[in-house]
């Protein structure tokens, strides 16, 4: 019988460039936790990102990793999976990131289904750029580049992913890289575009967030398996929900046959 | 070389059926074996405005820019204004028009053409279903001199799709076009040298998906864009049975930053665009070089800039290719001369990406790649081609950016176990993890532009003939009319070297001043506004100091007379078209 | 000049204070008459890293970077070893370290340097809430010879915010650290000649924010990117006072497009980004060429390609600046020389922009832009800056692209009755219509060229100091070291020229040619891999044939020295760093 | 008294480059009918867009107007609204240029609520470059580019620009330019973000939607005034249903009071 691995077998050994405190440590133990659980062979996993604090995380994963640009961590999974459909392939960033740069990806990869895992690290704030109000933060957060606060409503990761159509919907806390590692397990189970929002506090930039860990509070029912009721649930909560939200009982469709050719063949239809 | 070649026109207005009457004659004319190339030109209206069909047709196989139109045939005149820049036409040329679409315009008459009037709807009116682009493809191909079997297979095959009865009426007009004629003093392919063989029929988009499919590209993605659309279409159809995989993305970031993900899998990738695409893709160009993630870019330029002239051609987009993105961003750069050698270029180019594990851009255009050519089959070239990949490494110890002699470092694939790194974007070490120290950076830089400095190109950078005391420099879609401007001079007596730039970027920059020689006068010749190859070329120190500059934005095409024009009158140097030293 | 400067650097792990300690002198330094500059390094962690602070102390306002520092305070010693590339210290360095903090490290140790061990941590113990580092600036305050009043004013208004316990707190520790000085035989400040004045103390982004909001500037689009947020800030905090506005925008693609529908409105308009952004904004600036419609683009350059060297400097976006959009996209690329140039670089920037309808780029760099210094004010220059604007048209008759002698037609602003047109990224004929003919693309493309290159820059365009056989050419943050370069160059009998240029775009091809007139050696630097410049001088034929290039990338800065060893040593020409001719 | 201006002199004369037939003109027939209405004074009104058929639309009207990039209307529209409030700006749009490559910059409009009319002129395809399916098209419809179609869920414009915060949304159908119209008049009065997406048939590439005028069918309730309520509406719609969907009674909020500066305090700031 093979004994499950250690998560820190699916940790790179390097140190992150994290300030001490910050929530997205919790989020690396709970990545290391879940490959650990699924005992997944590290060079089977690729953990792509974008660019911010949370972006680093590839680094400090024992697995194939790519830091990319800003914003485009999901298409660059999207080319990963569509070309090596065998590997399990996670996506990882900042609500800068994933909401504001790279919202119309987000839109998209939740259309169009591919059996990846995004995780975003939401802080409501962008702290890699030291503080500027993101997608999630409230208005009346006054930050430099916004003095008063931007004045404007804050950006709803988990009901957009349901209007665009993603099939799995949940949210974690860093603060609880236990539950949340047992989400990442369901979202690389779920065959399709999986969401996991997560709430991890910026401790410089956020220390307010500090707050989160008397705040959030599991969901209590099953996942919703319509999107109706998803909605229900979504339009009514407080951000602060954690666990599965949504859950579409099928997931995702099958890509049609292919048919068979070769070069020599095409060369052949060329001919006059 | 007794070569001799033909162009005509058919011009008509929304629905009038000129483009098949062209693609007919062009497939006809194929079959009989002549070689060929027909190109469009179409007004503003998105559908069903007025068009021109062009074509060339010849014993061998050079379709440099026609300067005159022997026959134009005119279904009607609807908004032939339009098409009067693209359409030389002279007192040798032939213009047959059916009276009842209305009386030829001024500007056509100026010109002296003979007009000949055919009745092409009276004649196309007594057969149910007729229509009279037809009966005037039936008047010119007897006219010309095809065979009639070729031009009745070539519209039974053109129409197959949309039935029988359609295909009936058209044969019917057809044969009613052949036997109206009363051969007028026109011109004909009759008397030429035409050998039967295997000939293809393809476009320059096509070409390049070929090449491309020849190197092993099995993912593209892209984002749908005039002119490059139609060059993701034929690989969309082409693709699934190799196993390859096209995704339409949400846009062109999207679109280069599947491509590199793709590639980082280890498939060879490629995406294809078009000038406002390009652009959008600049950002995802620095992150395949930084990161060493091999892809392939094709650009089909068409005018610019911005939005521009989204169907016409132009090769504008040099700068961009050569310097789209910030930082130090060495890349390949590379540009076919015509459609056949869009087969190789595109190929050759995808893999000099893989094995240099770098970018690799293809400047194409609309001219290239829209036209359709009947040519010969374009056989595959044997070609290096492997990803230096790391199948095997020392637990903790590989080093994805190691500093290698050749600057080219193994790439490993995710799947293989102890190999694993994360690729990245941030300058970085040689084990690929994140530094802003002076001496990785330098050495980091200076690895990814070696690896290109230092490869052997062989001899496929350029494409020379002839040699002499006048060289005419250029590339791209130009090179057709250069080529051929070079052998008329070289017929009147001044000996002239051509050379053509198949890899502009890196730039053989010793090789190109040995090919260029002792001579006494180069012109850099190019179809963009900015001299953008010119001032290139002589940034780099590839050029003598008294080199002149030949360049004009499209869309007209520069023609083999335009430059014998300019070559031999001294006097009138235009600052806006050529600009001779700065 | 019997100017005399010095270098001082405090270096210090995450919370020790260094930076403000560094603050403190330099406000302190500059209320009591002498001119100074903070630049900061900072190793990766996000925060509470190690950093350094480096301090220039000068009694004239130049600050090229330092070649040998004169004194070191080590805070502690955590992570040095970072930034001993940054740090130059040699034998006649006085070097000051807590004992507590460890051990000094062997390279420091190697340079000869002069140790003085100060028990700061033990001094800081006594008082309650007591810092080190605040007893280092009494320490050092006294050794350089600034007043205490001076220093005590900084550090109260330094901390005003932090509250009164902790403004105490920092008081006595200064008092501490000023009173255990038993001097040492360290450099001073105190003979020389100060005047004291008003100062300002400025960083460079602040310098271009002042600079866009002189010349106008109402509306301003960005997205937060290191080094260009805190220009982004800056603006935040005044626009707005000003009846100016600013958006956080979901992206650089729509930062840039916001700025243009705001100028389109009439109101002048800035965007600033770092290369990152710089890459995804090259769309937009080819929409805003082709429309005629002006903004202005600060890019402060990191280190490149790609997500690079984000919070270091580098000049290495030049070519993006100068070639970034696909189709011939004539603008005005301007860099600044240093912080008091930003103000009116960006200034001129902005005007030349609305006068021309065209896109202006300023080209700053992280170094540029987060120094700080203390300096004169800068004051306001009057330039002209106003949008030629149609106020009255004859009804449907307006022309927005009209073809006038100078390039420029009057552009109407919404709200203006019977003006209305729609402006396009198309290319389009006089009247705003789209057009594809060959003509009216020539004559826009001509336009938009020449409005460029008619207008009388006037001398503006460069700064030339001395002349001679050796003319040394520049750009950008690296002026300061080429100018002190000449100069001691020019003490050594060496007849040298400098040439700053500070419109790189459109170039001024001969006033350029004429600056360098006949000199025997013309060397151009930069601070980059690809020696950007030179090749693009060299292609617009503003460099003669023998120029060399100095080209070394980021982030070390290139210092006067350097340049002097180069010159001088004939030998050693590593093709790294340095090119000669190609 | 004075007389209502009449629509045609909102048209700038300009003849369309449309296909005959193309749904698209019934969109210019509604907007300058709803400006006729307004009686707006066409140099008070600019009318900005994209790239694609329907983004052609401004040289059409007359009116102010900016025929921007592909997918960048909306930030061109913002920066004018933002710099000249009192205008009346609207902005138009295919669903190419809306949804797939403009999508981010459609969720911040909505979240970020200026006052804005947005109108999509949804044909489900790519007219301008010949016919590929667009977010909207569903999954099985073939084109040359995804010959066994995108096998993708269509993108919900409607559901998504009510997760992102839009205040008033709308559908119409250029077959009723009356209606239309009206939506259009309703959505300038509106004091915020309006989303109208319109059905507008592309006769050469989807000669299916022909139909679209036997199945459009008006919405019998009042427009929702809470999101919840709306959600449902949305998250159970067929996409042919027109009228107004969602109202929020109150609109956009006023922006905060700005303090009083000049250039000269500006430069004291500065003193050391
Ligand atoms: C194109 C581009 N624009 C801007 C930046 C600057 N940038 C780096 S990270 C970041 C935001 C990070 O915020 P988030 O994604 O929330 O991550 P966090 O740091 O909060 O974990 C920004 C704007 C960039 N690198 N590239
Ligand atoms: C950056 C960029 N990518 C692609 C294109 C090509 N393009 C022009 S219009 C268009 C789509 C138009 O579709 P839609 O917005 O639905 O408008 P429609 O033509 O259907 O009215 C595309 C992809 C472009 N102009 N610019
Ligand atoms: S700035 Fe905030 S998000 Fe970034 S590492 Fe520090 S605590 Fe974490
Ligand atoms: S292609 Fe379709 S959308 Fe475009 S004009 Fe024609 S009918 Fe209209
Ligand atoms: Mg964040
Ligand atoms: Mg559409």
């Amino acid at each position: 019988m093979m004994t499950k691995p250690r998560a820190k077998a699916y940790k790179s050994g390097i140190k992150p460039v994290w300030c001490p405190g910050c929530g997205h440590y919790g989020v690396l133990a709970a990545i290391t936790k879940a490959l650990a659980w699924l005992a997944l062979p590290p060079q089977e996993v690729a953990l792509l990102s974008g660019i911010g604090c949370s972006s680093r995380i590839p680094a400090y994963v024992n697995a194939y990793g790519f830091h990319g640009i800003h914003g485009r961590a999901l298409p660059l999974a999207t080319g990963l999976k569509a070309a090596r459909p065998e590997l399990t392939v996670l996506v990882a960033g900042g609500d800068g990131d994933g909401y504001s740069i790279g919202g119309n990806h987000f839109l998209h990869a939740c259309r169009r289904n591919l059996d990846l895992t995004y995780i975003v690290m939401d802080n409501r704030v962008y702290g890699m750029t030291k503080g500027q109000a993101s997608p999630t933060t409230r208005p009346d957060w006054p930050s430099k580049l916004t003095p008063h606060g931007t004045g404007i409503n804050p950006f709803q990761p988990l009901a957009i992913a349901l209007a665009a159509g993603a099939g799995f919907i949940a949210r974690g806390y860093s603060g609880d890289p236990n539950q949340l590692a047992q989400l990442i397990v369901e979202g690389i189970g779920f065959p399709g575009f999986a969401f996991i929002e997560v709430l991890s506090p910026c401790r410089t930039f956020r220390p307010d967030q500090l707050q989160w860990k008397h705040q959030v509070h599991p969901q209590h029912e099953a996942p919703a398996e319509a999107a109706q009721e998803a909605a229900l649930r979504l339009f009514a909560d407080d951000g602060l929900t954690t666990g599965i939200i949504y859950r579409h009982p099928e997931g995702r469709h099958p890509p049609p046959a292919q048919a068979q050719s070769s070069l020599a063949r095409i060369e052949a239809e060329l001919q006059l | 070389m007794t070569a001799q070649r033909l162009s005509l026109a058919i011009a008509g207005s929304g629905g009038s059926g000129a483009i098949t009457t062209g693609d007919v004659l062009l497939a006809a004319a194929g079959r009989q074996g002549f070689y060929g190339q027909l190109s469009r030109s179409v007004g503003p209206q998105i559908r069903g405005g007025e068009s021109v069909a062009m074509l060339i047709l010849s014993d061998y196989p050079s379709f440099y820019p026609t300067e005159r139109f022997a026959l134009l045939l005119a279904l009607d005149w609807h908004g032939f204004e339009r098409f009067l820049d693209e359409l030389p036409l002279d007192a040798h040329s032939t213009v047959l028009s059916d009276p009842r679409t209305g009386s030829v315009p001024e500007a056509v008459l100026n010109t002296g053409a003979t007009l000949i009037e055919a009745p092409l709807m009276d004649l196309a009116a007594t057969i149910t279903g007729g229509r009279s682009n037809m009966v005037g493809a039936g008047l010119i191909a007897r006219q010309l001199g095809i065979d009639y079997d070729a031009v009745q297979q070539a519209v039974a095959q053109h129409l197959t799709a949309k039935g029988a009865k359609v295909v009936d009426a058209a044969l019917q007009c057809l044969q009613t076009g052949w036997d109206a004629l009363t051969p007028p003093k026109a011109p004909r392919l009759a008397h030429w040298q035409a050998e039967r063989g295997i000939r293809w029929s393809i476009t320059g988009n096509e070409a390049c998906g070929l090449g491309a499919l020849r190197a092993g590209v099995r993912f593209v993605a892209g984002y749908p864009i005039t002119p490059a659309s139609d060059l993701l279409e034929w690989l969309a159809a082409h693709l699934e049975g190799l196993g390859g995989t096209l995704i339409q993305a949400e846009d062109e970031l999207a679109a280069i930053n599947m491509t590199i993900g793709a590639s980082f899998g280890g498939t060879p990738a490629l995406t294809a665009t078009s000038g406002p695409g390009l652009s959008l893709m600049v950002e995802g160009i620095g992150l395949a070089i930084a990161s060493e993630t091999p892809i392939t870019l094709i650009d089909v330029t068409r005018g610019g800039p911005s939005t521009g002239i989204p169907t016409k051609s132009e090769q504008t987009d040099l700068n961009l290719a050569l310097y789209g993105a910030h930082g130090d961003a060495p890349r390949l750069v590379l540009a076919p001369f015509d459609i056949q050698d869009a087969v190789f270029t595109t190929h050759w180019a995808v893999c000099l990406a893989e094995q240099l594990q770098s970018v690799a851009i293809v400047v194409s255009d609309q001219q290239l790649g829209q036209s359709k050519v009947v040519i010969d089959p374009v056989s595959a070239q044997t070609l290096p081609c492997t990803r230096r990949v790391a199948e095997r490494c020392d637990p903790g110890a590989y080093q994805r950016y190691a500093l290698t002699p050749d600057g080219v470092s193994p790439m490993s694939l995710p799947g293989t176990e102890g190999c694993m790194y994360t690729a990245d974007g941030l300058e970085h070490d040689s084990s690929a993890l994140p530094s802003s120290r002076a001496q990785d950076h330098a050495a980091q830089l200076k690895k990814r532009l070696l690896k290109l400095l230092r490869y052997d190109y062989g001899d496929a950078w350029s494409e020379i003939i002839g040699s002499g005391d006048l060289v005419l420099v250029t590339w791209g879609s130009c090179s057709a009319a250069v080529k051929e401007a070079a052998e008329r001079l070289r017929q009147q007596g001044q000996a002239t070297r051509y050379l053509g730039l198949r890899l502009l970027a890196p730039l053989r920059v010793e090789a190109c001043r040995a090919a260029i020689g002792a001579a006494q006068r180069v012109l850099v010749i190019e179809q963009n506004a900015g001299a953008q190859a010119y001032h290139y070329l002589r940034g780099q120190g590839a050029l003598p100091e008294f080199s002149e500059s030949y360049a004009r934005p499209g869309p007209s095409p520069i023609r083999a007379a335009d430059l014998l024009a300019y070559l031999t009158q001294e006097s009138s140097h235009d600052d806006q078209t050529q600009s001779k030293g700065v």
